[in-house]
């Protein structure tokens, strides 16, 4: 189940770009750039989410300072229908390209592909990552951005924001991927699209009690554990899945997740952020170089995504999720 | 909480303000050869708070405000007058009306001491405009 | 951990909501919406030729308009949040819903986009009332048929 | 005429707490809310208990959306009396047209002018 990377393939560099309400995030200074105009002074949302995605692959080319031409393949995915503000980017970059879809988990899992392509030599450069917009997202799954219904303190917000890395042969002086576990399609019968956290929660337990096992570690051995979009109640959840399979809570230090902090104790964002773009932000930005400046050798990120769309919410189906993880270190 | 504050005590003074001291509680304008008789009958319905009359030769309008706990049965009530008029002045033409709109344009004919023709069309315009549905 | 064991897990540990505050802000918001709406009213009967009876039109209309303008203006979501139903319930709250859509789905063109959504969360208070109102009125019309009832 | 405004306040409120109840305790969606507020007005005014509401409490009872049902079922009995079982479906809309007509109005006009602003600040 788990794969472990012999070739160690590397995060060379990470392109983030996010919303102008995320310079409210604790997480702003990492990023690369914050937008002022939530649609990147495009006409609709979807075009400003496609602009979004096309920024960030050209920061994290041009922090690794390589062209367009140099990419061998492009990864990446989001939750709007069919991915279409992706398709389009990948038009402009006129880069090979493979979309790829697990919700809020397609940061991971296109960051797994683009390492399988790099392990087995066919790419030298690969661009991996995802995003989401919120108006975008919004108007899909739940309500019109202007319609006046009342979110529940479980609800997280959707975070604008989209994180591309580059990733390339092992390199010493940069963060590389050791190993990586596909997380199952994991349904505990959660049916409120208001309360995701919830929903991911068992799949993210699984995940990484999975990685963990079959890579013989414990948590202790990780300096951090970064789920993607649990919110705070989520993250809770999962603590308490942990304590009850038995390990001790003050265990769960490295335990941390990106949602949940995301936008700090501000109220006004209930249960905290989500979304592909949270994810994939965090991880490509304040993970990336934190582990450069020697905070943190060896984390697991365990990106989470809920795999449900409008018609199945009204179908009166449950919600079922699947979590990704890698595991990166640093010398 | 801070709105909760602001707004109870200007929720009580608003239900206080209306129960205010006691004006003259019957006006009749035009021919007023039966003032008395008509206050009589308005005297005994303890639910009538305050009416104008309006008369002009054989055609009567009562405009009539219920007290405001008694206007469930508006409707009932506004029945109820009609039919005692019409047994006292079966030769008048009476028509009740417990809107607040009729009340008001009674009070603003009395006040603009409106004569005569004029009085007559003021009074089957505003009993079909009562008459009125949508 | 097997599902009903994390279910379990799950109802401790969500939050329940905050009953009373809830009521308290919607009942405060929708009282306030419904003065303004007397207010309004109040104004048609004495500036236009509307009774008590026949002002509901014209202040339901106004009331669609004002919820157009917050809603426009992004305001509504805000009183939203805070009042949840106490901003919903009232016929701003179908305003909202409507204007919300349309400008919402104006990026798809008015025909297909606009004509095609208009509806999209109001439409079941348009269904739903229609339906009702033909049973209730077909059920009155049988019993007064049968003499059960007088109109 | 002050006291309707304090009668309008309570019965819109109380009105609009039930909807809260709803959806809080209920756990319904907005839609759901809505849709079973306007039954209820529509079986309230089946039952005569609507009209009295809305003398007592005037716009506490017309503007909140249970009135939408009571007007047509409202519009549906009178015509129903007058015209006989086709006025049920014939009066539906006699007694109100301006909530529905109003809101397609506005909102093409609101489609025209505004753009979906989410949150920035």
């Amino acid at each position: 189940m788990v794969i472990v990377f012999q070739s160690k393939p590397s995060l060379i560099a990470g392109g983030v770009v996010a919303g102008p309400l995320e310079k409210r995030s604790i997480f702003s200074q990492y990023f690369d750039a914050n937008y002022d105009d939530e649609r990147w002074q495009m006409k609709t949302n979807e075009q400003g989410h496609r602009k979004m995605v096309e920024e960030a692959c050209e920061f994290a080319m041009k922090k690794a300072g390589v062209k367009k031409t140099d990419i061998d393949y492009f990864m990446g995915g989001d939750l709007i229908n069919q991915m279409t503000p992706t398709n389009f980017a990948a038009r402009d970059l006129d880069i090979p390209f493979i979309g790829l879809f697990s919700a809020c988990a397609t940061s991971i899992s296109s960051i797994i592909v683009a390492s399988l392509l790099t392990e087995v030599g066919a790419s030298n450069f690969a661009l991996a990552g995802a995003s989401s917009q919120h108006n975008a997202v919004e108007r899909q799954f739940r309500y019109p951005i202007n319609y006046g219904s009342q979110k529940p303190q479980t609800a997280q917000w959707t975070v604008t924001a989209a994180g591309y890395a580059l990733i390339g042969k092992h390199q010493e002086e940069y963060p590389s991927i050791e190993a990586a576990t596909v997380g199952k399609s994991v349904d505990y019968g959660m049916d409120d699209p208001f309360h995701m956290g919830a929903a991911m929660a068992p799949a993210a337990f699984q995940t990484i009690q999975s990685h963990l096992e079959q890579r013989n570690q414990k948590i202790y051995h990780y300096d951090l554990i970064l789920t993607g979009d649990l919110g705070q109640l989520g993250l809770k959840l999962l603590k308490g899945m942990f304590v009850e399979s038995g390990i001790k809570s003050e265990e769960l230090t490295p335990l941390r997740d990106a949602g949940a902090e995301f936008y700090g104790q501000d109220e006004t964002f209930q249960s905290g952020a989500s979304g592909a773009g949270c994810s994939a932000a965090v991880f490509l930005s304040y993970v990336i170089q934190q582990m450069r400046a020697g905070t943190f050798k060896r984390v697991l990120l365990v990106a989470t995504g809920a795999l449900l769309s409008p018609l199945t919410f009204q179908q009166g189906e449950t919600i079922p999720c699947t979590a990704h993880a890698i595991e990166i270190t640093m010398k | 909480m801070k709105l909760l504050g602001m707004m109870l005590p200007l929720l009580v003074s608003l239900s206080l303000l209306s129960g205010c001291g006691e004006k003259e509680k019957v006006i009749v304008y035009g021919s007023p050869e039966n003032e008395k008789e008509v206050e009589a009958i308005l005297k005994e319905e303890d639910y009538v708070d305050k009416t104008t009359v309006i008369q002009y030769d054989n055609s009567m309008l009562v405009a009539v405000q219920i007290k405001p706990w008694d206007k469930w049965k508006k409707a009932k009530l506004e029945k109820k007058l009609q039919k005692k008029f019409d047994e006292k002045y079966p030769s008048k033409d009476v028509f009740v009306s417990a809107d607040y709109k009729i009340f008001y344009e009674a009070n603003k004919i009395k006040r603009e001491q409106v004569e005569d023709n004029k009085l007559k069309d003021k009074i089957t315009k505003l009993k079909k405009l009562a008459k009125e549905e949508t | 951990m097997e599902k009903e064991q994390y279910q379990q897990l799950e109802q401790n540990a969500t939050p329940k909501p905050p009953y009373f505050k809830n009521v308290a802000k919607a009942f405060l918001v929708g009282g306030l919406i419904c003065t303004i709406g007397q207010a309004v009213s109040l104004f048609y009967i004495i500036f236009f030729d509307f009774t008590e009876a026949t002002a509901g039109n014209p202040t339901v209309a106004t009331m669609v308009f004002f919820a157009m303008i917050l809603t426009g203006f992004g305001l509504y979501k805000k009183i939203g949040q805070f009042a949840g139903a106490g901003s919903a319930v009232p016929v701003t709250g179908f305003g909202n819903a409507v204007v919300s859509a349309a400008i919402e789905h104006r990026s798809e063109g008015l025909v297909l986009g606009v004509g095609g959504n208009l509806f999209k969360l109001a439409g079941s208070v348009v269904l739903f009332g229609v339906v009702s109102a033909f049973f209730v009125a077909l059920i009155k019309f049988i019993l007064v048929t049968i003499g059960v009832v007088s109109w | 005429m002050a006291m309707t405004f304090v009668f309008a306040f309570f019965v819109g409120g109380i009105i609009c707490a039930i909807g809260q109840l709803l959806m809080d305790y209920g756990k319904l969606t907005p839609g759901h809310t809505l849709s079973t507020l306007v039954v209820a007005g529509a079986i309230l005014d089946g039952m005569g208990l609507y009209e009295p509401l809305i003398n007592f409490a005037g716009a506490g009872a017309t503007v909140p959306i249970t009135s939408f049902g009571n007007s047509l079922t409202h519009g549906a009995i009178a015509e129903a009396e007058r015209h006989g079982l086709v006025g049920v479906l014939t009066g539906m809309f006699e007694v109100t047209s301006s909530g529905i007509s109003a809101a397609v109005v506005f909102g093409f006009i609101g489609a025209l002018i505004f753009k979906p602003k989410g949150n920035v600040d």
